[in-house]
């Protein structure tokens, strides 16, 4: 395993990724994710403000803080890739600080073996959406102090 | 299709492995073509050897230059049955479309003129015509689908034609593959006295489209989609309706002379080009036209056709999949769209991609025939002349697994 | 220049040989500049390896498509310091200048609002506002050349500014290599309220344009004049004036949605490019400022301006010839017009061909400008970064040889 | 020499091109034809009908059939290089057949040197003078007939 650049959190996830037999396989325990529902954003919440731009299927995000100022995020998306995405970069962020959300690097993503997912063009959009993450974990700490 | 191993032979990108390990299958054709090494080597051959500024061509490159462009324009023109005095180079179909809406509709058509399109229209013929619209107020009639046959409702078509002035067809569909009846189309259109563009953006790369023939006031034209390079097309007009054109772009080449009082243009197509030619671009495409002239087009069809029912037969045998293309009927070519009941269009792309398959998904730049159809997006693979029954067995397997593991 | 040896080695055309045994010697820079291997590769290799439609890039091709055509939309933007989204693709400097005349001055400018040119403008940047005042009835005011300066007469300049909406200004003239005092063009334009267009059509194989720093409202480029290929240029425009513009060429990419009801379009930029992207020309152009990049645009200025001093002294010296442009000037750069007395300037390009070298001679679409020099065209040799003082000293020697036998 | 496909008149002329050092020598020869001005067109009678297009300077020519209904043609040109092809044109075909000259090939061009001036784009348009002369001629033995 290179070194690692994402939370601890996501040790286990990225240990499972690396595990799969082929990137099949690799999709196949991303639809497994995506399919956690419980923390996902429901379609009723999904609005243009907290649309992600640029996925060519539809994609929501909402980061929020705690009342402990901790980083608390659920998205919603259409297509099982965006969404499986989503539920891992929310294991990864969830209940982190903002200032180590703002810094998080996608690596995880190329080490569980989406790499394709992280050129920005792709439609998926997986980018824009941490990039979304970022940003508004950037806001929320400004608002925080 | 005879030789179909030397054929891909002739295409560098045709042996191409992806990074992921998987051989390019190659399913995109109707977003673009691939291109035979003549085609690339042109315009290679061009930059390193003759490359110059063309016409007023005093010195010995400017001559090479000019000539090959001109007879870049000779041999594309005649493999569309056309003048080259009936052919303006473009950028692509987009503007060509454009053209017509700037040079010959603003100087021809007014307030409350109307204008018959269908719903199966690639954007590039809508949203000229709704600008114009917009702007000097003319009528936009959209013909409907018939969705039952999948097929444009010609009764509709009728009454649209109604006192008409110009009517902008699409020659094939990018969505559906559907050839339409343009033969009709044209012929009604005239009989009641309305002038005809045909978007052959698709159409070209799968018959030979003949001008004269075909009859059209206007046939707009893509070289990417046919072997040729990007950044070039053309649009064709018949003197008659060149005859009632105004300037569009204007500046060098267009003009006869230029003072500071005004200026005077040259006539026809020739007012209608400005600028520095696209010199390469042309090359390219000639040289693609002459590699097109030695395809047998009947050879071609066939063959294609049998990939895609080949294709949609087994596609209509997966559990979940529901095809909207219906290649066994004559009039289609090989582009099917498809989608899958519960795998969304973004998730099959991707899965196919990590197969190796460069399949298209979205709006396909047609978002009023999506509404017809009532969906979102679709796959849609779309098959020319190189590609093989292998691999469109390959993609079928391949498929059935995705639809197995994730449907 | 250091290794102008190994620059020259970088373009193949430049060991050429003409059919008539001589080897090419290329003074013909300003109608278009021969391309380094690296910008025919770049092109080649996208056909050969990549080449996909860009754009909702659901596969791998598609994606490494789209990320070619948008990287070389940051190099191009980076190496004109604007912002990408300040760059619109054209098909060249003419399109360019067309885009602002139709998505721009038709939506700002009305009956009566003045346009200032000049009389050293090429075509390209007349006929459009000739056009213009034709259909809305803007005034256009030329602003002459001082004939003894062989300069923009600038009294005149500001004079005509009176009031003026706009003001196009050739950024280096294409007759006589004359770089215009653009800085303050620009300054006296916007203290006057008016918008300022800059033709860098020349102007930007010679001197690296600051978009930003300029200051400049519009900038219209050609990348066939910079080492990049044919089919291609841009429009840099600011914030300000994109959000100011209406749709021009409408279709695909620019909509942000399309239905039968009517289409919304994506704003700034975005909704000034439509169709098929020019995506090999795109990386071409790419490929060309990634290669200019490397050259010290000072070094290649000096290098040129000694060129051109050494030719136009010599050429000078030549009975019979008459110099029109004066490089020994800070403002100019290797272009040079000439005219023999008795020669006729197409005799003297026949002969020059002879010689294998490769001299435009015309009118250099600048019929105002030959009007107010009292020619009716001139011989032009346009140097650049790959001559030679060889060459030019052969060039001197052939033309006196030529003034000798044929004056 | 190649099999001679010119008017016997034009012999001698090909011979002395081909007895030139080089194609400087040619080209002065060429000049020494233009400046044999006594046949040619004077710049008075040059007008929009008889002007040759495709031409970057200004080129005109006269073609007419005499009593004798033989082909006769004046040529004007700026350019002394086109003045001189013009003279060495008239020297091919004045006083032939009108058939003759409707069929004149300009292989003769390329024997004497000038192999450039026969491709259509070259901006001396020797082309397009040959071709109005060619025309006129097929024009004119209609009108004889
Ligand atoms: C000063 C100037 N402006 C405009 C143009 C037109 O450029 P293009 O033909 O590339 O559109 C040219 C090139 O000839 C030029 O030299
Ligand atoms: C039917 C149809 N019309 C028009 C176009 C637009 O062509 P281009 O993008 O080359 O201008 C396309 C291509 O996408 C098309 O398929």
């Amino acid at each position: 395993m290179a070194e690692r650049t994402w939370p601890e959190a996501l040790d286990k996830v990225v240990q499972a990724f690396e595990n799969c037999f082929d990137a099949m396989e690799r999709y196949e325990l991303l639809f497994e994710y995506a399919g956690n529902t419980e923390m996902t954003l429901p379609p009723d919440h999904w609005n243009d403000e907290n649309m992600i731009h640029g996925c060519q299927s539809r994609a929501h995000v909402e980061c929020s803080v705690d009342e402990l100022g901790l980083f608390r995020m659920r998205g919603g998306a259409d297509a099982q890739i965006v969404q499986g995405l989503m539920e891992i970069t929310r294991i990864a962020v969830d209940g982190s600080s903002c200032e180590d959300v703002a810094a998080l690097n996608p690596d995880f993503v190329d080490a569980m073996g989406f790499r394709s997912a992280l050129t920005p063009s792709r439609s998926n959009g997986f980018m824009n959406m941490l990039e979304r993450v970022r940003n508004e974990a950037r806001r929320l700490s400004g608002e925080f102090e | 299709m005879h030789n179909i191993r030397e054929l891909r032979a002739e295409f560098p990108i045709l042996s191409r492995v992806l990074p992921n390990g998987k051989p390019l299958v190659y399913f995109d054709n109707a977003a673009t073509s691939q291109k035979p090494s003549s085609v690339i080597d042109a315009m290679s051959g061009f930059y390193e050897t003759f490359n110059s500024n063309a016409h007023r061509a005093n010195h010995t490159l400017a001559d090479e230059a000019t000539t090959a462009l001109e007879s870049a324009r000779s041999s594309i023109a005649a493999f569309f049955g056309a003048e080259p005095s009936n052919l303006i180079y473009t950028s692509g179909t987009t503007e060509a479309i454009n053209l017509v809406a700037y040079a010959w509709a603003r100087r021809n058509l007014s307030e409350g003129d109307a204008v018959v399109l269908t719903e199966m229209e690639h954007h590039a013929d809508i949203v000229p015509w709704q600008e114009l619209s917009k702007e000097i107020g003319i009528e936009v009639r959209f013909v409907p689908l018939d969705l039952e046959k999948m097929a444009l409702d010609m009764d509709a078509f009728q009454h649209a034609l109604d006192g008409a002035e110009l009517v902008g067809i699409v020659h094939t569909s990018n969505v559906l593959g559907i050839r339409n009846p343009i033969e009709d189309i044209i012929r009604l259109s005239h009989e009641s006295g309305a002038k005809v563009l045909v978007d052959a953006a698709q159409g070209a790369a799968h018959e030979r489209i003949d001008f004269i023939n075909l009859g059209a006031d206007f046939v707009a034209l893509s070289a990417h989609k046919m072997a040729g390079p990007t950044g070039i097309g053309a649009l064709l007009a018949t003197d008659e309706v060149l005859s009632q054109c105004g300037p569009f772009l204007t500046g060098g080449q267009m003009i006869r002379s230029v003072s500071i009082e005004g200026s005077s243009y040259r006539d026809g197509s020739a007012m209608l080009e400005t600028g520095t030619p696209r010199i390469a671009e042309a090359i390219g495409w000639g040289a693609a036209v002459d590699w097109l002239s030695k395809i047998d087009f009947k050879e071609m069809h066939d063959h294609i056709k049998h990939l895609a029912i080949t294709a949609s037969n087994g596609m209509k045998e997966i559990d979940g999949i529901r095809v909207f293309s219906d290649p066994v009927r004559p009039e289609s070519s090989g582009t099917i769209s498809f989608l899958h009941e519960r795998i969304t269009s973004d998730d099959m792309a991707m899965l196919l991609d990590e197969g190796g398959f460069a399949i298209r998904t979205g709006q396909h730049c047609a978002q009023p025939l999506m509404d017809a159809l009532g969906v979102l997006s679709t796959n849609r693979i779309s098959l020319w002349i190189y590609n093989t029954e292998e691999e469109v067995k390959s993609f079928l397997s391949h498929l059935r697994m995705i639809c197995e593991r994730f449907g």
